[in-house]
């Protein structure tokens, strides 16, 4: 039972406050994905749920144990630090079985660990080097394995895999997904990457200048993002967001379309739609096409509509040629609206 | 152009203020006293010797200071001293062994006992303290030491302590009448056994102490032997607290001896006639007289001493006389001839205190083996014998 | 850049100055040592090692070293661990810790001797307590334990502020992270002295040690002071040599006989607290 | 919020701030066990000459200036301390500009004769230097050096090279490389880099040796001794003369030389401390 | 003029050798990337470029100079490194302008580069702190700041942009292509992104184990893998191999279909498809779905063919469940073919 609640924890830093009134329950065995712009915060709430640094105010329960007070090595937890922290005295060896060998495990115990989770992270060739002579990806994966190695209840990663190659991220992300289940830990996990943070999470939170915007499952945040930001933040490109004005009760008129929406008193509120949410042609949104960039697969079209800048994935067979004038018609039930000023949702 | 005055002698900082303010002020030049410890001294020496060249003008060091260097002094002899009256014995040290006078007597001193007041109610019964003897020092120390409940003999034992003189001009002669040729006699060991038998009564601390001016003054310390200079304090600071008297008589006399410091020119001294003018400067009755009053050592010319002498010197004085005086007096000289081998023999002397009487080794073997080493040094630096030893041709026996 | 000759140039002013004013009299003075009279010869060692004090010079300088150091490296490095931890204060602590850096060993020395003394602080306190009821000699020849133990107390009020000052400087350079993931996987704060403090903290422990350990062979102010001629030294006994007995050459030996001890301990430390060149930062 | 879960919170923050006591209080102690003899010093220094050896003794001080007032008013002390002050600032400048790139190169270099080195390094300070008094004081007689501020200093900055060497290079080796190597890239020269990188980050180590050397040269006698006379340290020309004074006059002279060692260091203590803080991360 | 040659570069640390013969030209102005698994040598090659590394044999040209026995500085280079190597005792402020002080610009210029740098890195708020105040991503952009400021001829970059939030990373990525061709710099960037490498790179070139394996246009890699790894190592899922067996000359057997393929000798070789260029239904490879991983648009299914894994990126329409049978049909013209002896295209 690793049930984790962190409750109205904010945190200072002399003037400038880094987290404000953060709340946030993580269920057991919970795989928690954070979310958020750089310097958010993220780094922040992982080590004050850690321990490594006190909350200006609120309290951390950890198992139903509140372990505000408690030193970082009675927290059942393991940590992935976000520049590694591997130690340059050690071997990757030692290194990984640091923290087993804090817990007094015997010998064949600690080898048969760490021999386990650095095959897991592709470092078994390398346990006899010294930090100083791994790449910056292989340190990082010293950096997971020792957490790894530790079984702890709870285990905080942050940004684990930033420095690994995509397909040897998605091998690392398979195999801690795998592990980390089998063994019931509950994960907080920091990541930048969303293709990461959907695939891995049951549930991602995202932070926004100190704050969690929402925490819900990936689909749910994806596709109805509680704010503005996390619409703006999460995918990849971003949601686009076009002002829309009342034509009539529950109507709105969007860059030459009227479409259905949500009833309100405001005169002005703002259309948001994913840029893989429209189809070029039929009846669409006027656009400009700017730049053409292809993604294999797919072509991501920048344009111009009404002012602001729209991207759209397009498929590639659509040929289009930069000027060209566009027709973007949105899947009506993608459409999501906001409130221009809370910027929450309608 | 001052001198520079080069000293190992009257080192405490009130001595060598004193030096300068009121010993050295009537010099016509200008003069630079400086004063060093024993190892820079010689080093600095040394080098300039060795360089060919240096800045000390004069030196001043006592008799065994200057047996290491004597090749490089000037000889003395043409100063003229302007019908002062010197001591001839000490112009004789002072040649050390060779025919020119290598350094001028400056002053002389020697050792004395020292008595807290407190202390002669344990004297006793019978002991006159200007005859005292060995066996009557023990027997009051002891007296002191059961009646007070702790030892108060003091001896100066440590390491800047002057013992080794003790032992040769002191103890020695007085039980055995020699210096170096009765070393391992049986006389000897009853002196070496009659000294373990004081120690019993002598303050422990003693080992630590360079001078006992301070530990009488303190009351650590009732009854003390030392040289002048460093009892002089004590009778300076508690005039009527203590009474000087002579060292004591063993069965072969009451052997003491004097201490002699001297003024001495390097070759490379930078103006020689100025420091011979400084030499013949220090040995003027004024400034023999303003010496004693600075550093409490005595003149080497004769002078008749006026009434304004401090406490010291009035109770030291008198006792110097008696002991002088005294009918079983057995005056020793300080080594001769030695050359720079004169800290190995002052060595085999201490060598032997701290291995009898501190080490608890047994008193023959000891001397057998320090008689060894003593012969060694006698016979290397071919040294003939000097006083209490009767003359000897060749390098002096040990028996 | 100037590729190999580098380093050879920027070791050049001190090889320079070390060659003038250290290697050139060095030489002149170790030929002393094995010399007599122009002759070469092993006899000033055999002088040296003949004396009936040397063998208790040696000993005694080796057990002050060896119970002087270790007492001194466990403070420096309490003292070092305080003044690091330490929020408020940390640097009138540091001041404090480094103070005795200002005084020498002569007057190291004359402090402990007021407090030891016959007439010194530690009898007046002792009795005032009531313990004792008249003043007890510690330095007297027959305690050559209490001396031993005053000596002890003296060098390393005296010279732990040595080790101090670079362990300090050392603990300063190394990065809190290494300390936050050793807290972070379960290590106590002593497990992280022990095994993120002490490793990383090797360079300045080396240099700190050997500097000790080199100083402690020649220990001789503080000992004079102290225990007078009851606790013979090596450096005493080399200062013996070559002032008293005015042998130069003996002396030189027994200087030698130093310098050949503090370079055996000094190997051995180097060896012993070696930082492989891959493992450092 | 249950009773249950109060209770170990509130001993876990009791650990803690009984572990704060304990620091405190450890450093009080220490505090202490460095201040309380240099208290005694003082006191015995400030206390009239009975005083200084009765029994039994008081732990206040008369504020009897008598002692300290004769060392004040010795003829020629105000030129001994300029003396003492120029001779321990140019050691502290020679050691530090010779033995800091030395230390920088045996941290940043691998190269045939680095052993060599720092084995003749260590020689230096294993090696009595009264003995080398001698030839050096020779040669300098020879040279003209004698007697001068910077004679003295290059003999002092021979003492103090090895420490200045040895601490420098255990600092440098702890810091990171790469951050050199970034400023490389930067434009700067290995010298811009060093000066503008590595040596702000080495500051407390730089300080700790400066300290060294100064105090160091501060309180030799030997050397001071010999090869000084007209421009006699202070040092020299006080503890010379101590040997055979009095005790209260000892206090006194080890009371005045230790003072001006004191504000050195309390001035240099910041540096020890310079990067922090700010390194550490 | 600043084109960059790295001519026959190996190199060994001790026993290890890192780089085996490395041979790339970078022209004028271009922009490298350069991709390869964790461990491959792109650090090390960069810091050769550097010269803060010496390599153990090979020449690097930079404008046409021999630089390998320069100093950095005098290399007209600058460079962000891995770890960001951000000066701990310097304010960001003085961080950034640490290079401009040392070419000895003015103050008045050097203000205004670190301004207009950390403007472009949105740093700008945080020029008076310290490097240990700063968050991960924040450091990151310091480090990236530092290098532009230097408006140097050629820059290295360590992967710059790892620590950075998906919306960031985008914007700092236009920042930085916008910014390094207007300055005209040649650029040898390092990134596990792909995205990122496609969108940013003139050329990429892909390492393996210590060699460049292949060195040419986005499209071109992604389209055309000059091997195996090539096409196993970039797209995101990889590229799918299945083995083919010779039905006829210039024919193919591949999991139930036959295609038309290569003339060759060999009795098998390896097919090879990008997973979005099967469409689902037809004429196709016979698979059986194992895994489905819905992505936002599409959906990622991982199947097996023929007792190979096989992932297919499939439109989100095409409901597909677990245990599906499912036919494959692959776009012939993206059909690629490799020699499973040397691994190499044919
Ligand atoms: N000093 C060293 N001693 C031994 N091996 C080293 C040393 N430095 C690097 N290596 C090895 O050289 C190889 C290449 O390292 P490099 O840092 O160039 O990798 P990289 O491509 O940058 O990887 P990453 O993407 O993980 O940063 C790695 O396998 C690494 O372990
Ligand atoms: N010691 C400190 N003093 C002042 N501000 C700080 C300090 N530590 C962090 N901050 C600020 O707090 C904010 C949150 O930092 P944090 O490291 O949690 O960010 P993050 O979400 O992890 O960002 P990133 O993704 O870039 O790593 C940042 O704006 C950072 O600048
Ligand atoms: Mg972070
Ligand atoms: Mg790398």
């Amino acid at each position: 039972m690793a049930e984790i609640a962190i409750k109205g924890v904010a945190k200072r830093f002399g003037g400038f406050t880094a987290l404000h009134q953060v709340d946030l329950t993580i269920s057991d065995q919970e795989f928690m994905v954070l979310l958020g712009a750089s310097g958010c915060g993220k780094t922040t709430l992982l080590r004050i749920v850690a321990g490594l640094e006190r909350p200006s105010q609120g309290e951390v329960w950890i198992g139903g144990r509140r372990v505000d007070h408690l030193p970082p090595r009675e927290r059942g937890i393991a940590m992935v630090f976000q520049n590694y922290a591997v130690f340059p005295h050690l071997t990757v060896f030692e290194n990984i079985a640091f923290g087993l060998r804090m817990k007094k495990l015997p010998q064949q115990e600690v080898e048969r660990r760490v021999n386990r989770t650095a095959e897991l992270m592709h470092i078994e060739q390398l346990l006899k080097r010294y930090s100083g002579q791994l790449s910056g990806g292989q340190r990082q994966r010293v950096a997971v394995a020792r957490a790894l190695a530790m079984e702890p209840d709870v285990i905080l990663m942050d940004e684990p895999l930033s420095n690994l190659d995509a397909l040897l991220r998605l091998e690392m992300r398979a195999e801690l997904k795998g592990v980390l289940a089998a063994s019931k830990t509950t994960t907080i996990y920091v990541t930048h990457d969303q293709v990461e943070a959907m695939s891995l999470a049951d549930r991602i939170a995202v932070m926004h200048q100190g704050r969690i915007v929402q925490a819900a499952s990936p689909v749910e945040v994806y596709r109805n993002p509680a704010a503005r930001f996390v619409g703006s933040f999460i995918g990849n490109p971003p949601m686009n967001f076009i002002p829309a004005t009342k034509a009539a009760n529950g109507s709105w008129a969007v860059a030459g379309l009227t479409l259905p929406g949500p009833k309100s008193d405001k005169p002005r509120i703002e259309f948001a739609i994913r840029p893989e949410d429209v189809d070029a042609g039929g009846e669409g949104l006027h656009a400009t096409a700017r730049v053409i960039e292809p993604l294999g697969p797919h072509t991501l079209v920048t344009c111009d509509v009404e002012g602001s800048l729209f991207r759209a994935i397009l498929d590639s067979n659509a040929s289009v040629q930069v000027g060209d004038h566009l027709r973007l018609a949105p899947k009506l039930d993608r459409i999501r609206w906001f409130d221009p000023e809370t910027t929450n949702a309608l | 152009q001052q001198v520079l005055f080069w000293s190992t002698q009257a080192r405490p900082v009130e001595e060598t203020q004193k030096m300068r303010d009121e010993v050295l002020k009537g010099f016509e030049g200008a003069v630079d006293y400086q004063v060093a410890e024993d190892g820079p001294w010689l080093t600095r020496l040394q080098a300039e010797l060795q360089a060919g060249s240096g800045t000390i003008g004069l030196l001043g060091g006592l008799h065994g200071d200057f047996s290491t260097v004597g090749a490089s002094l000037v000889d003395l002899s043409a100063v003229d001293v302007g019908g002062v009256k010197v001591n001839e014995a000490y112009k004789k040290l002072g040649m050390l062994g060779t025919g020119e006078q290598k350094y001028m007597p400056w002053m002389q001193a020697t050792y004395l006992m020292a008595a807290n007041k407190q202390a002669l109610q344990y004297l006793p019964a019978g002991t006159d303290l200007n005859t005292i003897t060995y066996d009557q020092l023990i027997e009051w120390s002891k007296n002191i030491a059961e009646k007070t409940g702790s030892p108060k003999f003091g001896f100066p034992a440590g390491p800047k302590g002057l013992k080794h003189r003790f032992f040769e001009g002191f103890l020695y002669p007085s039980y055995t009448g020699s210096m170096v040729t009765k070393f391992r006699s049986a006389e000897a060991e009853t002196a070496w056994n009659k000294f373990k038998e004081l120690w019993q009564y002598t303050n422990p601390n003693s080992t630590n102490y360079a001078f006992m001016q301070e530990p009488l003054l303190s009351g650590e310390v009732w009854v003390a032997f030392d040289h002048v200079a460093r009892l002089a304090d004590a009778f300076n600071k508690k005039p009527d607290e203590f009474v000087a008297f002579p060292a004591p008589a063993g069965p072969a006399g009451r052997g003491f001896m004097p201490v002699v410091a001297g003024v001495a020119i390097p070759k490379t001294s930078p103006d020689q006639d100025k420091a011979k003018a400084l030499v013949a400067y220090m040995l003027k009755p004024e400034t023999q007289i303003a010496t004693l009053k600075a550093t409490n050592f005595f003149p080497v010319v004769d002078v008749k001493l006026p009434g304004d002498m401090p406490a010291s010197v009035k109770a030291f004085g008198p006792a110097i006389a008696t002991m002088t005086g005294a009918p079983d007096a057995l005056p020793a000289l300080l080594p001769m001839g030695l050359g720079d081998l004169g800290g190995k023999f002052n060595q085999v002397y201490t060598d032997s205190f701290e291995r009898i009487v501190l080490g608890g080794e047994d008193v023959h073997g000891v001397l057998e083996q320090q008689a060894a080493a003593l012969k060694a040094i006698i016979d290397q630096a071919k040294a003939p014998c000097w006083a209490p030893d009767k003359p000897s041709t060749g390098a002096c026996p040990v028996d | 850049m100037h590729g190999k000759a580098l380093p050879y140039l920027l070791l050049m002013p001190a090889t320079l100055f070390l060659c003038i004013f250290f290697l050139y009299p060095f030489a002149l003075v170790a030929f002393e040592a094995v010399t007599r009279d122009g002759a070469f010869t092993l006899d000033n060692f055999r002088t040296m090692a003949g004396s009936w004090k040397f063998p208790v010079t040696v000993r005694n300088t080796l057990l002050l070293a060896a119970i002087v150091v270790p007492i001194q490296l466990t403070m420096a490095l309490l003292m070092a661990s305080v003044v690091s931890r330490l929020e408020t204060g940390r640097s009138a602590a540091l001041y404090v810790f480094a103070i005795p850096l200002g005084i020498s060993d002569l007057a190291a020395g004359l402090i402990w001797l007021a407090i030891f003394d016959q007439s010194g602080f530690l009898n007046t306190l002792l009795s005032s307590l009531g313990v004792i009821d008249r003043p007890v000699m510690f330095l007297g020849y027959q305690s050559k334990l209490t001396i031993f133990i005053a000596v002890a107390l003296a060098e390393i009020w005296r010279a732990t502020a040595i080790m101090m000052v670079i362990l300090v400087a050392g603990m300063g350079l190394i990065p809190k992270e290494y300390y936050e993931a050793a807290e972070v996987f379960g290590a106590s704060p002593w497990q992280r002295f022990l095994r993120i403090t002490l490793p990383l903290l090797r360079p300045s422990l080396q240099t700190a040690i050997i500097l000790r350990v080199i100083l402690a062979f020649e220990v001789f102010a503080v000992v004079a002071a102290l225990g007078g001629t009851n606790l013979p030294v090596l450096m005493g006994e080399t200062y013996n040599w070559q002032f008293t007995l005015q042998d130069r050459n003996v002396a030189a030996a027994s200087a030698l006989l130093i310098l050949a001890i503090s370079i055996g301990f000094t190997l051995f430390f180097l060896r012993v607290l070696r930082v492989p060149k891959e493992a450092r930062i | 919020m249950s009773a249950v879960t109060e209770t170990p919170v509130a001993t876990v923050a009791d650990a803690r701030k009984a572990g704060d006591w304990l620091l405190i209080a450890t450093a009080l102690l220490l505090c202490v066990w460095v201040l309380l003899p240099i208290y005694l010093l003082i006191v015995n220094a400030l206390s009239s000459p009975d005083q200084v050896t009765a029994f039994p003794k008081r732990f206040f001080p008369s504020f009897d200036l008598g002692s300290l007032s004769f060392f004040i008013n010795f003829a020629g002390v105000a030129r001994a301390l300029w003396n003492s002050v120029l001779v321990a600032t140019l050691t502290m400048i020679l050691a530090i500009g010779f033995g800091a790139p030395a230390g920088y190169t045996l941290s940043r270099f691998d190269f045939p004769g680095k052993g060599t080195f720092r084995f003749l390094v260590l020689m230096t300070r294993a090696f009595p230097l009264p003995l080398l008094a001698l030839p050096l004081a020779v040669m300098f007689i020879r040279t003209g050096l004698d007697d001068t501020a910077i004679g003295l200093a290059l003999v002092h900055t021979t003492l103090a090279l090895p420490f200045a060497v040895l601490i420098t290079f255990s600092l440098f080796s702890g810091i990171p490389v790469e951050l050199e190597e970034a400023a490389w890239t930067l434009g700067c020269t290995r010298w811009q880099a060093f000066r503008k990188v590595t040596l702000p980050l080495a500051l407390p180590g730089i300080a700790a040796s400066a300290v060294f050397a100064f105090t160091i040269s501060w309180n030799e006698v030997f050397a001071a001794a010999v090869l000084t006379i007209e421009n006699r340290t202070l040092t020299a020309f006080l503890l010379q003369s101590l040997g055979e004074s009095p005790l209260y006059l000892k206090f006194a002279g080890g009371a005045a030389l230790v003072v001006p060692a004191l504000i050195f260091i309390f001035a240099v203590r910041k540096y020890l401390f310079a990067m922090w803080g700010i390194a550490n991360r």
